[in-house]
């Protein structure tokens, strides 16, 4: 089980783009789209498997496995607390 | 579709729809109300309806506003209804107060849901019968029905007008959530076979002599004068003479609600309606109403089956209380099952009016009562022989 | 005669106007007694939808369904839900494309959705669904449906349901020979 | 002749119900002067007496419809709206007049006159403004200004007071004018202004409470308000909305007048053919 | 004054004032309310009092508003009350309701008067004590006791908290005009005399495993954690499971509700009072409360200077209804006789729990009952032998 | 990679009743969202999480109160407010957020609404609009814009709606934003600026009600709104309060933005102390 | 007894300063002193006597019996509907 | 012993006062018990005004009065109005400048209102009758009644009230060979 915790504030001295990994709680998602529609990166497709109640997930699309730039907009519009990315560290 | 829109036939109807309809052909023409579950189908329903057949329909700010507003609709000369659930009704209270004490006619109906409080909105409850009885401050009397399938949500709104209108007091209907919800068979007749009770209306060639408040009539009913009519009535809350001005005086007050709950206890012949089966020989009585009393019916002819000589009186009305029935079967028979969707509240009546020991099957709501639970309070009762209360 | 027929699948697919025509059906075009009921909770919508009615030839006390004799299902989690809950023996009618039932049920099944899609509009796999019902159930005469959906869908799309109606009765009769 | 001619009717007995006057009101209030108002009104309206309905909440304002003698409704507390509301919409040729008090309206009936002025319904509204609950023997109301003493404010009021016009205004009214019950004469003409005013309108009167609110706040009798208005009332044209807060105790103007006249379509229950 | 502000000794109060001290003395600390008549003195009182005692005053814009006022403060962990008359009850209702549902301790106070509707609003009436026990919709339980002088006025305000905070409820005093008005003689005891019943709290040590709705006492009351202390509860007044989440489930709201019932059934010898008086060898039983009680007791006196052996039995509480006292004296009494300023409420709980005849002296309201209305019920009873029901 | 990394807990589960989610509210409801900026806030606020409180009333927005892992009421139907009041008066230290929908704030709980704000109680609350009555099925609310369509209003609604800014700051609150869903970043920031904000604050946050409102009004998915929030939001400055009404459904701008920020002091309860 | 009537319009073409007849209904007046402070020609003062109800009524001040220009204020401002004016025809 | 008293005038003139100031001297500083009550009205001031007192050496049951067995007023109104209720042999106090008895009548007349002008305040006219009734009703010790006014009235205001009191008790004193 993933551990919980609350945001961490962002360190602003190093200005960097950080890169994001998307994290998803399946059985949340409510296939409403927004965070596909919404990702300024367009890292997001919706995909053709369903969640038990049978809700289409996001999943990432084609060649934007490293796209994500942890803008975390996806985290803030989903409604249903199911989406959020987390920084990479490289 | 009649001129008047009453839509005559046999329909597939929701119990709330059904009420809607009801109160179309009994010629409501006002409803002010705010949506609750699980009453809300009644006002959309006449939302989209009355436009068709010329009522107001107005969605209000909450229920006390809703209550003013038939109210005041009533004193204009209309047919006017309200529908709500639990918490709605607690808020409408006051103003059923005022419909009592102004003698406007209106009908409030409440879908009865899982309560105390929020309590459970969409499931089943019968526990605001007694609310329906003391739920306003002051001594009072009205009339309250409650409906056990779509055909009589139709034909009890249909009554509740007739009985409101007749003796201007407000008329609930108390129906519950199963009743509101389930989809049924309903006949609406033809016009003319509707019953319609007539306002009493005062005699126009003696405008100035006319007081608001005096019952000539032995049935204790005043005329009804309408707003814009030209009798320059005066309505109050407060106590009041049969002129219809504010008097602070005991003896006046005491004559004026004595009047008030002896209109409805004195005609409560023709106001109270219940329904009986399998009665010529019982020994057990099943008392229900309302979904339960559909619950019971089947305990009933299920117990018969055994042999049990059990019998089933269903409350079509709460409130008067249908004493003369009671008076009539307590001493022939042996014990009363009362079941109710409620911890025991017309149980309460039943035992101050019948000399035998009462059951109760009771549950607090939330779903429909299971035949099955009545089925063995009467086996129970019948091999007790002798029997004693819960 | 007690009959209870559970109509379940999901959000959307139409069952509740299923079980209305169905409802009509009998209370109104045939001379039998009809309730239909539907489960509310707080939830608006999504999920799990059910249409239960109960039909009988003579006045209906107990308005639910208990242990349904057939269950009509268009949609997994209604099979999983609602299988169990009726009876073993149960007439079991299911979207083969949309429903794997277990092993040891036997089904009626239809591509119900596809056969929508078929004729254009996916939204009428309910009505494909009710000929499919209607002609293999034996529980109802299909002039009563029939009179039942005129009575109840918009006029302009009358036709539409006219011939999705048929299209699902039909199938249960081509494929008379494997039921 | 040192005293007036004794008689035993008054010219507007016609439309009071003068078998129950002399009316309950203290000495001095102002709220029968503001009834006469209206009551004048009524009869310069050209509209039929029989179609003239009142409709008050509780309060001493709320006397009102018993002493009017046209078709009368008094209502429960804060309830005069929406049964205005019943009475108008069942049968709109009535004109429908709520007289009520500043409590009835703004406190308990906050909420229906609000959303009363948001629907813009066709009734009219005279508000008795008299910085306090007078009937329950001057308790806080909705306007009492801020610090002023109330018998449930004895150390002085902690709320800031509504300002109808504004509150009104923000609300949705067609129409919103302020007098005093000095300014009988503008109070009379605004009445009959809103008798012909589609859509919600709504007066207030600001009136003495010598009882209630002027012997705690050093306006002891009814006069010595009268004479404050009549000294501190400016009739404003183009003072912004919210500016038309009050507060009697202070030295500032009063600003009286009509804030609001404007011609949204008043509320109309939905028709089919009006929709066809 | 005492530190905290309580005024002991010897003081010549008006009811509304005592009611007023008792809760300063009781810690009540917060008052939300609006006024109306014959309730508003205890409002000015403590507008007046609580600035010195460091207590919250807020005039509310309605009802409604200040019944959700002081079960906010409540929750926040404040002795909270509020008081107003007939009208504004009936207001009230349905956040009684929600008192019910969460559970949080409070106190109503109800200056009855002349009702239904406005009524006579500077009159007596006691026509609300059927309200007080069916009022708001659905099942429950509450407490409700009835002051027959200024210094029960006080000692029932500190009993109605101390009930409220020990099992959770809503506690109402329903007390009358007469009672609410009148001055006479209270004793305010020294503050280590006042009884203080504390509410049952949670362990801070088992903040993370806290369930606030799980009742392990046989009491039936679970601990009740206040806002800010860090338990993260929940209060909704929808049906709730232990935790207080919602939970859409008939047994899980039967649950709920027979418990908050039968908290109050369970718990009501600790709370019921009753007063007798000549009961050794009454033959003949008077019953009343309030005001009402004061004139029984002196038509009781009477009656007993003629020789009728006659006995008084005064329900201080009127809510739960006193069985086990009813019980005790059913069968040694030939008659009963119930007066009250209504048209006959407590008298139809009486019939209920006992087997002899029940002769009501009723009014509805607007004077206080003369005693020798009741003197001649006595005289009449006592002559008939056999008596009937009015 | 093609599918995110699936895990089952989120780093805002901290303060969710995370064993009560997935939650009630509608695919695309944008109630979610709302809270999220809600629960954000409070931890970026700095004050202890044992001392923020939230208050709701019943509607799918009141919900919230039974999903936030704070001290929580989730009360009767338009009695939030008054309620929140006294949590507030009986323990000043609380940061009390009152969080519910615009039909149980402006519709039945209207006059605690404006008397709060009135008073300036010092209280947060977050009110979402989605026009209409989205727990009872999609009904008529103070909000719905005229002519739209909803259960009750099925040929089209015949009332104005509330215009919340210019009716807040008519009533007297201290502090009045309005944003959408979308503007997550501004909600957050402002509901944060609430907290620390003596006085009445309200924040009014748009919010697709697809199955409610959205699909009879042609925004049939919750997405829809939130682009069309996008498309036509302008955050306005200087825009008079009255031109601040809006319909959805209108090709209009949606202003959003800061509209009132003002400090009248909040309301304190009278203690001797503060007297003499 | 009076008779009663309502108001008759003003004929605005001939101007001219009415004279007016003062009319009091003495157990209407509660003293409040309204009448007597704002008639523009001091018509009007506070009587000794008293009604019933022991209240001072108005009387017409020394030397203004013919002073009432019937402008009708005291008719207006009078919360008791117990004085008022009427136009005398000389 | 049971005594009701009845204190009446016109609104304004302090007989709410004067009925706490003689209530509590009974109940508080005498050993009696004593009950207080008022009439209250639609009306909110003006007109008559009274304050009924029950005094007893038992508890009290019934409140009101019925018959007073001592009225005093002081305005003729509140005495047309409540002589015929007061008992026939009733003690009636008068203020002898406002109130003109009937002539079957026997009263005690003080003028209380003259004697408090004379002390300046006119509002005092209340506690000189307090005086004057103390004095000759001959139900109440002169101490309790003294300190009754002293817990009532603001400190500033005992001296004077106390020399009204004074002033009523001493003028039936004085004139107690006319008693
Ligand atoms: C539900 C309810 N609550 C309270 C009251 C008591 N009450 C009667 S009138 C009134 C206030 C009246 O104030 P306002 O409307 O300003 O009128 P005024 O008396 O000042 O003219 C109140 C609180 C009531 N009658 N009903
Ligand atoms: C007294 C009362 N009346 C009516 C209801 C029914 N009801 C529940 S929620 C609701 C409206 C909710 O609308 P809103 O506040 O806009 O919230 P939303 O569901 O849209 O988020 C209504 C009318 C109720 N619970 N209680
Ligand atoms: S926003 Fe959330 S609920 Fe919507 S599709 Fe994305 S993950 Fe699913
Ligand atoms: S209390 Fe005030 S408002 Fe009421 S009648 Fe007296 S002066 Fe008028
Ligand atoms: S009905 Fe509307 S507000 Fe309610 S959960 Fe669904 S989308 Fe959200
Ligand atoms: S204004 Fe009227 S009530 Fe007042 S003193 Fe003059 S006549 Fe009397």
């Amino acid at each position: 089980m993933m551990r919980v915790f609350a945001r961490t504030p962002i360190d602003l001295v190093e200005v960097r783009v950080p890169r994001g990994q998307v994290y998803i709680i399946p059985e949340r998602c409510k296939g409403c789209k927004i965070c596909i529609e919404l990702c300024p990166q367009d890292v997001l497709q919706v995909s053709s498997q369903t969640n038990a109640k049978g809700y289409h997930l996001p999943e990432i699309a084609p060649g934007k496995d490293r796209a994500c730039v942890h803008c975390e907009f996806c985290t803030v519009v989903c409604p249903e607390f199911a989406i959020f990315t987390m920084e990479v560290d490289e | 579709m009649t001129s008047t829109g009453v839509l005559v036939g046999k329909h597939f109807y929701q119990g709330d729809e059904a009420c809607a309809e009801g109160a179309i052909a009994a010629g409501c023409r006002f409803f002010g109300g705010y949506p609750i579950t699980p009453s809300t189908e009644i006002a959309e329903r006449l939302a989209r309806r009355f436009p068709e057949v010329g009522g107001v329909f107005i969605q209000m700010e909450d229920e006390m506003g809703s209550m003013a507003a038939i109210l005041g609709a009533s004193a204009a000369g209309a047919r006017a209804m309200t529908a709500t659930s639990g918490p709605g009704f607690s808020l409408m209270m006051e103003n059923i107060g005022l419909a009592v004490m102004m003698e406007l006619p209106c009908v409030v109906v409440n879908v009865q849901r899982g309560s105390p409080s929020t309590g459970l909105p969409t499931l089943p409850g019968q526990s605001d019968v007694m609310q329906a009885r003391w739920g306003t401050h002051g001594d009072f009397a009205l009339a309250a029905f409650s409906p056990w399938s779509p055909q009589e949500m139709f034909d009890l709104t249909v009554h509740a007008f007739n009985v409101a209108d007749r003796y201007r007091v407000p008329v609930l209907l108390m129906a519950d959530e199963v009743v509101g919800h389930m989809v049924e068979r309903v006949v609406v007749p033809p016009e003319d076979q509707i019953p319609k009770w007539e306002r009493k209306r005062p005699d126009p060639k003696r405008k100035d002599s006319f007081k608001p408040f005096l019952a000539e009539d032995p049935d204790l009913v005043p005329p009804l004068a309408h707003a814009g009519e030209g009798y320059r009535v005066h309505f109050t809350g407060l106590t009041h003479d049969e002129q219809g001005y504010p008097e602070m005086d005991a003896e006046i007050h005491h004559r004026l609600v004595t009047r008030l709950v002896e209109k409805i206890s004195h005609n409560a012949e023709k106001i109270v309606r219940t329904e009986d089966h399998f009665m010529e020989d019982a020994r057990i009585v099943v008392i229900a109403y309302g979904s339960t009393a559909r619950s019971a019916r089947r305990a009933v002819k299920d117990a018969r089956r055994e042999g049990v000589p059990v019998g089933f009186l269903r409350l079509v009305s709460l409130w008067p209380f249908p004493i003369k029935q009671f008076r009539e079967i307590a001493d022939q028979v042996d014990a009363f099952i009362v079941a109710e969707m409620n911890l025991g509240q017309m149980a309460l009546e039943v035992e101050r009016h019948v000399r035998r020991p009462v059951t109760g099957v009771y549950h607090a709501g939330g779903a429909m009562m299971p035949p099955d639970r009545i089925l063995e309070a009467i086996r129970e009762v019948a091999n007790r022989g002798d029997t004693h209360r819960r | 005669m007690r009959k209870e027929i559970r109509l379940a699948g999901f959000g959307g697919q139409g069952i509740g106007l299923a079980g209305l025509i169905l409802g009509k059906a009998f209370s109104l075009y045939d001379d039998l007694e009809a309730v239909m009921t539907q489960a509310y909770g707080p939830e608006a919508r999504g999920g799990a939808s059910s249409t239960n009615l109960v039909v009988a030839d003579r006045p209906i006390d107990y308005p639910f369904v208990q242990e349904a004799d057939i269950l009509v299902t268009l949609s997994q989690e209604a099979y999983t839900r609602f299988r169990p809950e009726a009876k073993p023996d149960a007439l079991v009618i299911i979207d083969e494309d949309l429903v794997q039932p277990s092993s040891q049920d036997t089904c009626l099944g239809i591509p119900a959705t596809k056969l929508a899609e078929d004729l254009g509009r996916r939204i009428v796999a309910n009505v494909v669904m009710l000929g499919f019902f209607t002609a293999t159930a034996g529980v109802i005469k299909r002039e009563a449906v029939e009179k039942a959906i005129e009575s109840s869908v918009r006029s302009s799309v009358v036709e539409l349901n006219m011939k999705a109606f048929n299209t699902g009765f039909e199938y249960a009769h081509q494929t008379e020979g494997d039921l | 002749m040192a005293t007036p001619i004794v008689v035993d009717s008054h010219p507007l007995d016609a439309i009071l119900r003068a078998d129950r006057i002399p009316h309950i009101w203290c000495p001095g209030c102002g709220i029968g002067i503001a009834m006469r108002c209206y009551a004048q009104a009524i009869l310069d309206s050209g509209i039929p007496l029989d179609n003239h309905v009142v409709v008050s909440g509780i309060g001493c304002s709320g006397r009102v419809a018993g002493y009017m003698k046209i078709d009368s409704y008094h209502t429960t507390h804060g309830r005069a709206i929406p049964f205005a509301i019943g009475l108008k919409l069942a049968n709109p040729n009535l004109a429908i007049t709520v007289f009520s008090g500043d409590g009835d309206l703004a406190a308990i009936g906050g909420n229906h006159l609000i959303h009363a002025a948001r629907r813009n319904v066709d009734i009219s509204v005279i508000c008795v403004n008299n910085f306090n609950y007078g009937m329950t023997g001057g308790q806080l109301g909705p306007t009492t200004p801020f610090g002023a003493r109330t018998s449930t404010t004895p150390y002085g009021s902690p709320e800031f007071p509504f300002n109808f016009p504004y509150l009104l205004a923000a609300s949705g009214a067609n129409f919103v004018a302020r007098w005093t019950t000095i300014h009988v004469r503008h109070l009379k003409r605004d009445i009959l202004y809103m008798f012909g005013k589609p859509g919600f309108s709504f007066v207030e009167v600001l009136a003495p409470c010598p009882v209630g609110f002027g012997k705690l706040n050093y306006i002891a009798e009814g006069l010595d308000e009268m004479l404050l208005y009549k000294e501190r009332c400016v009739i404003a044209d183009g003072i912004p909305l919210d500016e038309l807060g009050i507060d009697l105790r202070a030295d500032q103007p009063i600003y009286v007048g009509r804030f609001v006249d404007r011609d949204l379509p008043p509320y109309k229950p939905v028709r089919l053919e009006d929709i066809k």
